[in-house]
C-alpha cells in the first residue's frame, strides 16, 4: 500500500514536461494558437510517441495500456505547460469509450490509431450534461439528426465520436467528413484548445460502438475519464500559476523590497498551495478509484472535478494578484492558464451540478 | 435621513424622463464597459445636449463651461435613476470629465480652469492619465520619468503605461520627477502634456481580455512649458492622490455594478439549462441574492459618502472602502454570470452563441485588471488600515518612503 | 435629501453609549448575566428615563415617537456594549404590534406602561419563520394550547405577545402568571438575552390585539421591525468587535513590534471595516424604508438582515483571531460580542430563508 | 498508487472487527472532542488491552512498551476506519502518547525512552505541554522562563498558559530558556518536570466556550534535575518544533474531521424546519457537499504525507498545510450545523432541545480556538510562504529573529 505517484508515473511527469519545456514553451504556443485555437503544431504525433496519444490504448492494440491515474499525470503536465492537444477528446474520452464499449473489431479498428496520434476524435458530450438551444442529437434510421455545441477538441478531428438521444444510450462514431455534417468553429477565452458546433442533418455514421442503446455505461465511465482529466488540468495549470506568482513575487521590487517579502503577498501564496496539495490527493485518490471500479468512484470524481474547478477559480485569480498589473498583460503569458483553468471549470458539467450528482450517488436528494 | 421626494424633486423627474422621452432618438447607442475609441460626434453632440439641460458636468460653474448647478444630491440621483431606467447614455465619461476637471477645479489656476475644463467636459479635449510606470505599479510615488528645466520649458524622458485612450488623446495629465534631490514624495509634479508634441510614441498595450484597453507612452525629450503645471513644482503627490480619489469613485461607481446586476438577472430569467432557468436554481439564485445585497449596500454606501463630502465631513475608514469592495462585486457578478451559462459561458471573441457581446468574460478579467489597477487590493487595504484606521505602518516601509 | 443619521440621532448615540460605558460596561454585564441570562439589573428603567423603552411609542402614550431608523441606531448603541434589555421585545417589535395592530384603547392600556419600562413584554414568534419540534399556538375557545420555542427576551417579561395560528393571523397578550401558561427557560451561548420556552394548555388570554384572524399585516411589519433591530445589534456588536480588535493589535506586541503593524493583521482589519461600512448603509436604508412603509421596504429589511448575518459572523471571527489566544479566553470578554451576533444571526429567519424571501418578494422563485 | 487489499489486509481486517466486536462491552464511551479528565480506570484499562493487540501504540518498539510492529500504513487505516466505523474508542489520547512520545523517539536518551515511553502510553503517566507563555503567544522564541543552573538542577521560574490538562497531569513537557546570552532561539531547552514539584501552581482558564479546556501554569523557584533535558542544551527551540509538527498532526487531524462531517450528515438527515429536512435543502446540502470535498481532500492528503513520512521525503510545502486548512473545515462543519439547527443552534449549556450536548457550539468555537492556537494561522501561512514555497522572510523580523 502506497499512496502516491509509482516512480514510472514521476518519470512520465518529467519527461512530458522537459519534452513540453523545450518544444512546446509558452512562446511557441503563443505562436501555434493565434494562427488556430487548439492548433498544436504537429507536436501531437511526437507526444503519441512518448506514449501520450496511446496511454489509455491496451498493448495489444498499440498504446501504453495505463491507467486514468496515468493519464491525470499527463494531463496536469500538459496543463503545466498550458499545450494544445487533442489529449482530453482522443487519448482520454475516445479511448476509455472505445475500450468500454467497442467490440475487438472495433478496437482493432480504431485504437492503434489513436495511439499513433493519427486518428483524432472530437467528442460531442456537452448534452450529456447540460443541454441548451434545443440542441442533442438523435437517429432516424441509422443517421444522425440534431446538433451539439461545444464539441471538445475539434480542431484537426477527423472522426467525432457522439452519444446520440436523451442520455447518450448509443454512441457513433463520425468522420469529420461525412455527408450531412456541419462543424462551425466557436471561438472561446481559451485559445489552447479548439471547439466547434456540430450540425447533423441525415448525417452518416461510421461506426455504432457496442450495442445501440446499450452505450449508457461506457458514456458514463468516459465522462468520469473526461473529468478526471479535466480536473488534472485544472490541477497543472494552478500548480503553475502559483509557482509563477511565487517566482514573480521573488523578483519585483516595490516600495523597495521584493514584494514577495511582503506578508500579504506571502500569505496569498501560501493560501494557493494549502487550497491545491489537498486537493492534489484527493484527484489521485479518485483517478485510483475510476481505474479499480471502485463503488466510490462516480462519487470521488465528481467531488474531484468540482473542489478543482472552485479552488481552481480561486487559485489563477489570485495568481494574477500576485502579479499586479502585469499579470492583467497579454505579454505575460499568466492568462493562458487563468483562462484555461476558467474553461475546464464549466466542461462535462459544472461545479453546481457535479455536487448535486455527488448527493444523488449518496441517497441525500429525495425530496 | 430625509430621503423623500417633495414636489420640486418630483417635477424634477418629470423634467428628466420627458427629456429622455423627447430625445430617445438622438442619444447615442450604450456599449461596453468603457469606450475606447475617439467619441463619436453623436456623443458629442448628446454631451452638448446633456450640458445644456443639466444632465452633464451639472455642479461645474457655468463660467467654464459647466452647468453651474448648486450641488443637489437628489437631482443626482434622481438623473442616475432616470437614465439607467431607460437605459440611455450618461454622455462623455473618461478621465478629462471624470478625473481631470475635479483636479482642476480644486488645484488648477484660474487660466487652467478657463483653459481646460469646457473642452474637457464637452469631449472636444481628450485626455490620458500617465501615472503608472513600468517600475512603480503599486508603489506610485516611485515614478522615474524625469522632467528638465530648459529656460520657460520642462524636457521629459520617461516611460508610462497603463494609460487608457492615450492613443486618440489630445492630452495627457502626467506626474513626472521635476526635482531628483527631494525625497521620493516631493519630487515630483503634476503637468499636462499635449500628445501631439515630439518625441511621444505610443504604442497599444494588449491584455488578458484581448482588447487593447491600454497603451504604453514612451516620452523621448518632450518639451512641455513650466505653465503647464498644476499646482505648486513638487506637490504633483498630493494632488495625484485627489485625481486617484476620484478615480477610485470612478472605478467603483454603484451605478455601474447596479448596470451589471440588473443585465445579470436579464440573463439568469432567460438562460435554461436543460429546460430550467437559471433563476429558478436555489443555488445560482442565492448567489444573486447575495450579491444584490452587496449591490445595494454600496449604492447606499455611495449615497451616504456623497452626503458626506456635500456637507464636507471627512468620511473615515468608510470613505476608502468602494473601491476594495466594488471591484470584488464586479468580479463576482461576470463570475456568476459565466457560471449561469454554464458551458457556453466561456464563448468569446464573437463566436455563435456567445451572450451580450461577450460582455460576461470581458467584465470578468476587466474588474480583476480593476482590483489590481489603481493600486492593488492590498495596496487598498493598507490604505484603509492605515489612513482609515489609524494602524502603524510597517517598520520597514517608514523609513524607506 | 440627506442621507445619514440625523444631528438627533447623533445625540441619541453619543447619550446612550456614555450612560452603557459608565453604567452598564462589561463588566457589570458580566455580573448581572452570570446570575441570569438577560438580566439587565434594573438598568431598563433608567434606559426608559433616557426614551429607550418607549423610542417608538407615540408621544400621546408618552413614549418618544420616534421612527424605527431611531430604533435602530439605539439597538446598535445596545449592542456595543452587549447590554441585556428587553430592547427587541418590548420596545421593538411588542411596541410595533401594538401600534399597527392595537385599537386605541388597546394602546392606552398597553404603550404607556411598555414607555416607562414598567410592562415588559416577550415575544412568542419563532414558528413564524421556522417551526421545528411540533411547536406552534393555537386558539380553542378564545383559549390558546400548543408551546412556542426560543421566546425572546422573556427575562423579567410580565406578558408575552403571542401570534396564534400558522401564519400568526392573530395576535395574543398573555400575561406571564396565566393559568395555563408555564415558561421554562432555555439557556443559549449567549447570556445577554433571556429566553424560554412556553407551553400553552388552555391558557388565558389577557389581551386581542385588533381583529381576531386579521392581524397578519402587523406580524409582518413587527417581524421587519424586530429584523432592523437585530441586524442593527448585529452592526453595532461587529463595529465594536472591529474596535476592540484594532486597539489590541496597536498594543500587544509580537515578534518585536506591535501586531497591528503586521500587513496580515492591518489587512484582517481592513477587510472587516470594508465589510461593515457598505451594510450600515444597506441597514439604514432599510430601517427609512420599513419607516415609509415604501414597496421595497420588505426586501430591504430582508436583505439587511441577512447580510449583516453573513458578514457579522466573518467580523466577529476575524476579530477574535486578530486577538490570538487572549481572545478565545473568557477574561478578555471579546466572546460577548462574538456570542451575541452568532445568536442574532439564527432569530426571526436565518440568512438562507431570508434572501428566499427576497426572491419571492422579486417575483423570482417561481419554480 | 496502490491501495489493493491483499488477502493478507482482508484477514487483518477480519481481526480488527471480530476484536472490535468481541470487545464492544470493555470500550468506554467515546465524549466529545478531547477529554480533558484525568483518564478513567476503564479507558486505562482498554488502552492496555489495545496496546496488547496492536491497536495502540502500534509502531513502537516493544522495549518501550509498545506493540513494535512495522509501520504498515495499510494496516493504520485499516485500524482507522475499522475503529471509526463501529463509533468505538480508540483510547488514550492527549499529549503523552502523540506529543512527547514521538519526540522522546526521535531526541529522548536511551533511558529517557526506557523510563517515561512505557507509562507514558499506557496512560499510568499524564502529560501537559509547557510551551506558549501569555507574552510569548505566537512567538514561541519569545519564551521567557527561565531556569537557572544550581548544581546538578535547574530552578524554573516562570509562566504557561494554554496547558490543556494541567490540572491532572503528572509531568509536563515545557520550553524554558536555560541560555540567557544566546540568541532568542538558540537560549532554550526542552525539559521535563514533574508536576508535583514544590512551587507549581495550577489555575484553570476559562475560555469563551463555557469550559476550563486550559490552565495556566504558574512556576515559582521549581526545582528539576538537569538529567531532564531532552536533547542538548539550547536545543529546546529545535526539539520542540518536532513535537509541534506532531501537534499540528494532531489538531487537524482528518479522522477527528470524518467524525464530525459524520455527525453533520446525521444531523442534517434528522433536523427538520418547517417539515424540510435540512439535507433536503438545496442550499444547505451543496454547503454540505463542499465540507465533503475538503474533508475527502484532507482524508487523502494525509495519507500521501504518512507514505512520504514513511519513505523518509521531506514533503515540502504540502506537509505544512494540514493544520491550516483542517482547522478551518472544523470550524465550518460547526457553522453549517449551527444553520441547520436555526434558531435551536444557538442552545447551549445543557438546555432542552440542545442537539448532541452542545457539541456543535463547542465544536464552533473550540475550532477557532484551534485556528489561533498552536500558531495562529497567520503564522501557519508564514511557515508555508518561507518554508515551503522559500519565500523570503520579512526584512523587520528578519534581523530581530
Amino acid at each position: 500500500m502506497d499512496f502516491g505517484l509509482s516512480d514510472e508515473q514521476k518519470l512520465l511527469e518529467q519527461t512530458l514536461r522537459r519534452y513540453l519545456d523545450e518544444e512546446l514553451p509558452i512562446t511557441r504556443v503563443r505562436e501555434l494558437v493565434a494562427e488556430e485555437p487548439g492548433n498544436d503544431g504537429g507536436h501531437w504525433k511526437d507526444l503519441a510517441e512518448l506514449g501520450v496519444a496511446g496511454i489509455l490504448v491496451p498493448e495489444e492494440h498499440g498504446g501504453s495500456g495505463l491507467s486514468i491515474l496515468d493519464a491525470a499525470v499527463a494531463a496536469e503536465s500538459l496543463a503545466w505547460n498550458v499545450a494544445p492537444t487533442p489529449f482530453l477528446g482522443s487519448a482520454v474520452m475516445a479511448s476509455v469509450a472505445l475500450t468500454t464499449a467497442g467490440s475487438s473489431a472495433q478496437q482493432a479498428r480504431w485504437l492503434p490509431r489513436i495511439a499513433t496520434g493519427e486518428c483524432r476524435i472530437g467528442v460531442a458530450a456537452t448534452e450529456l450534461t447540460s443541454r441548451r438551444e434545443d440542441a442533442g442529437v438523435s437517429e432516424r434510421a441509422g443517421r444522425l439528426n440534431g446538433k451539439s455545441l461545444m464539441v471538445l477538441d475539434a480542431t484537426g478531428a477527423d472522426h467525432f465520436l457522439v452519444p446520440v438521444g436523451q442520455t447518450g444510450e448509443s454512441l457513433a462514431l463520425v468522420d469529420a467528413g461525412a455527408r450531412g455534417l456541419t462543424c462551425e468553429r466557436l471561438r472561446t477565452i481559451d485559445r489552447t484548445r479548439g471547439f466547434a458546433e456540430l450540425v447533423f442533418d441525415d448525417a452518416e455514421v461510421a461506426d455504432w460502438l457496442g450495442e445501440r442503446g446499450g452505450a449508457e455505461t461506457a458514456v458514463c465511465h468516459m465522462l468520469n475519464a473526461g473529468r478526471i482529466a479535466l480536473a488534472a488540468d485544472i490541477l497543472g495549470a494552478s500548480e503553475r500559476a502559483i509557482e509563477l506568482a511565487v517566482a514573480y513575487a521573488g523578483q519585483r521590487e516595490q516600495f523597495g523590497r521584493v514584494i514577495g517579502s511582503f506578508q500579504a503577498v506571502k500569505h496569498m501564496c501560501a493560501e494557493m498551495v494549502a487550497e491545491l496539495e489537498p486537493a492534489r490527493a484527493l484527484l489521485w485518490y479518485a483517478a485510483h478509484a475510476l481505474d479499480g471500479q471502485q463503488e466510490d468512484a462516480a462519487l470521488m470524481v465528481a467531488h474531484a472535478k468540482a473542489h478543482l474547478s472552485e479552488i481552481g477559480r480561486e487559485i489563477v485569480r489570485t495568481a494574477t494578484e500576485v502579479h499586479g498589473g502585469v499579470g492583467f498583460t497579454d505579454e505575460q503569458n499568466l492568462h493562458y492558464w487563468f483562462k484555461r483553468v476558467g474553461l475546464d471549470r464549466q466542461l462535462l458539467g459544472g461545479p453546481d451540478q457535479l455536487r448535486e450528482q455527488a448527493a444523488l450517488l449518496q441517497g441525500w436528494n429525495t425530496a | 435621513m430625509d430621503l423623500s421626494y417633495s414636489a420640486e424633486y418630483e417635477s424634477f423627474r418629470e423634467e428628466v424622463r420627458s427629456f429622455l422621452e423627447k430625445n430617445a432618438d438622438r442619444a447615442p447607442k450604450v456599449g461596453l464597459l468603457m469606450s475606447v475609441g475617439k467619441p463619436s460626434q453623436d456623443l458629442l453632440a448628446w454631451q452638448d445636449l446633456l450640458i445644456e439641460n443639466g444632465y452633464a458636468a451639472r455642479n461645474i460653474p457655468r463660467e467654464y463651461g459647466g452647468y453651474g448647478a448648486a450641488p443637489d444630491l437628489l437631482k443626482r440621483v434622481i438623473i442616475d435613476e432616470e437614465f439607467n431606467r431607460a437605459g440611455m447614455s450618461r454622455g462623455m465619461a473618461g478621465q478629462g470629465p471624470d478625473m481631470l476637471v475635479p483636479t482642476l477645479l480644486e488645484h488648477g489656476s484660474e487660466e487652467q480652469k478657463k483653459g481646460w475644463i469646457r473642452p474637457s467636459i464637452r469631449g472636444e479635449t481628450v485626455w490620458c492619465q500617465g501615472y503608472s510606470e513600468p517600475g512603480a505599479g503599486s508603489d506610485l510615488a516611485n515614478v522615474q520619468t524625469r522632467a528638465v528645466e530648459d529656460g520657460d520649458d520642462f524636457v521629459i524622458n520617461g516611460q508610462k503605461i497603463w494609460t487608457t485612450t492615450a492613443h486618440h488623446s489630445d492630452m495627457m495629465f502626467a506626474l513626472v520627477r521635476t526635482e531628483p534631490e527631494a525625497s521620493k514624495h516631493a519630487g515630483l509634479s503634476y503637468i499636462l502634456i499635449p500628445m501631439k508634441t515630439a518625441g511621444i510614441d505610443v504604442r497599444p498595450l494588449n491584455t488578458m481580455t484581448g482588447a487593447a484597453e491600454f497603451n504604453e507612452v514612451f516620452l523621448t525629450d518632450v518639451r512641455v512649458p513650466q505653465a503647464n503645471v498644476v499646482g505648486q513644482r513638487g506637490e504633483g503627490w498630493k494632488i495625484a492622490n485627489t485625481t486617484l480619489r476620484h478615480e477610485r469613485n470612478m472605478l467603483a461607481s454603484s451605478a455601474q455594478l447596479e448596470g451589471s446586476l440588473l443585465g445579470l438577472i436579464a440573463l439568469m430569467q432567460r438562460e435554461q439549462c436543460n429546460g430550467v432557468r437559471a433563476i429558478d436554481s436555489p443555488l445560482l439564485r442565492d448567489r444573486l441574492l447575495r450579491l444584490q445585497a452587496r449591490v445595494l449596500a454600496l449604492r447606499y454606501h455611495d449615497m451616504r459618502m456623497l452626503t458626506a463630502r456635500i456637507k464636507g465631513e471627512r468620511g473615515g475608514a468608510a470613505s476608502l472602502v468602494s473601491k476594495l469592495a466594488g471591484c470584488e462585486v464586479s468580479h463576482q457578478i461576470a463570475a456568476l454570470a459565466i457560471d449561469v451559462m454554464g458551458e457556453l459561458g466561456v464563448l468569446y471573441e464573437g463566436s455563435r452563441y456567445q451572450r451580450a457581446d461577450g460582455r460576461w468574460q470581458f467584465l470578468y478579467m476587466f474588474s480583476l485588471g480593476l482590483i489590481i489597477g489603481g493600486g492593488t487590493a492590498q495596496i487598498q487595504k493598507n490604505i484603509i488600515s492605515e489612513r482609515g484606521l489609524g494602524m502603524p505602518r510597517e517598520p520597514q516601509s517608514q523609513t524607506r518612503r
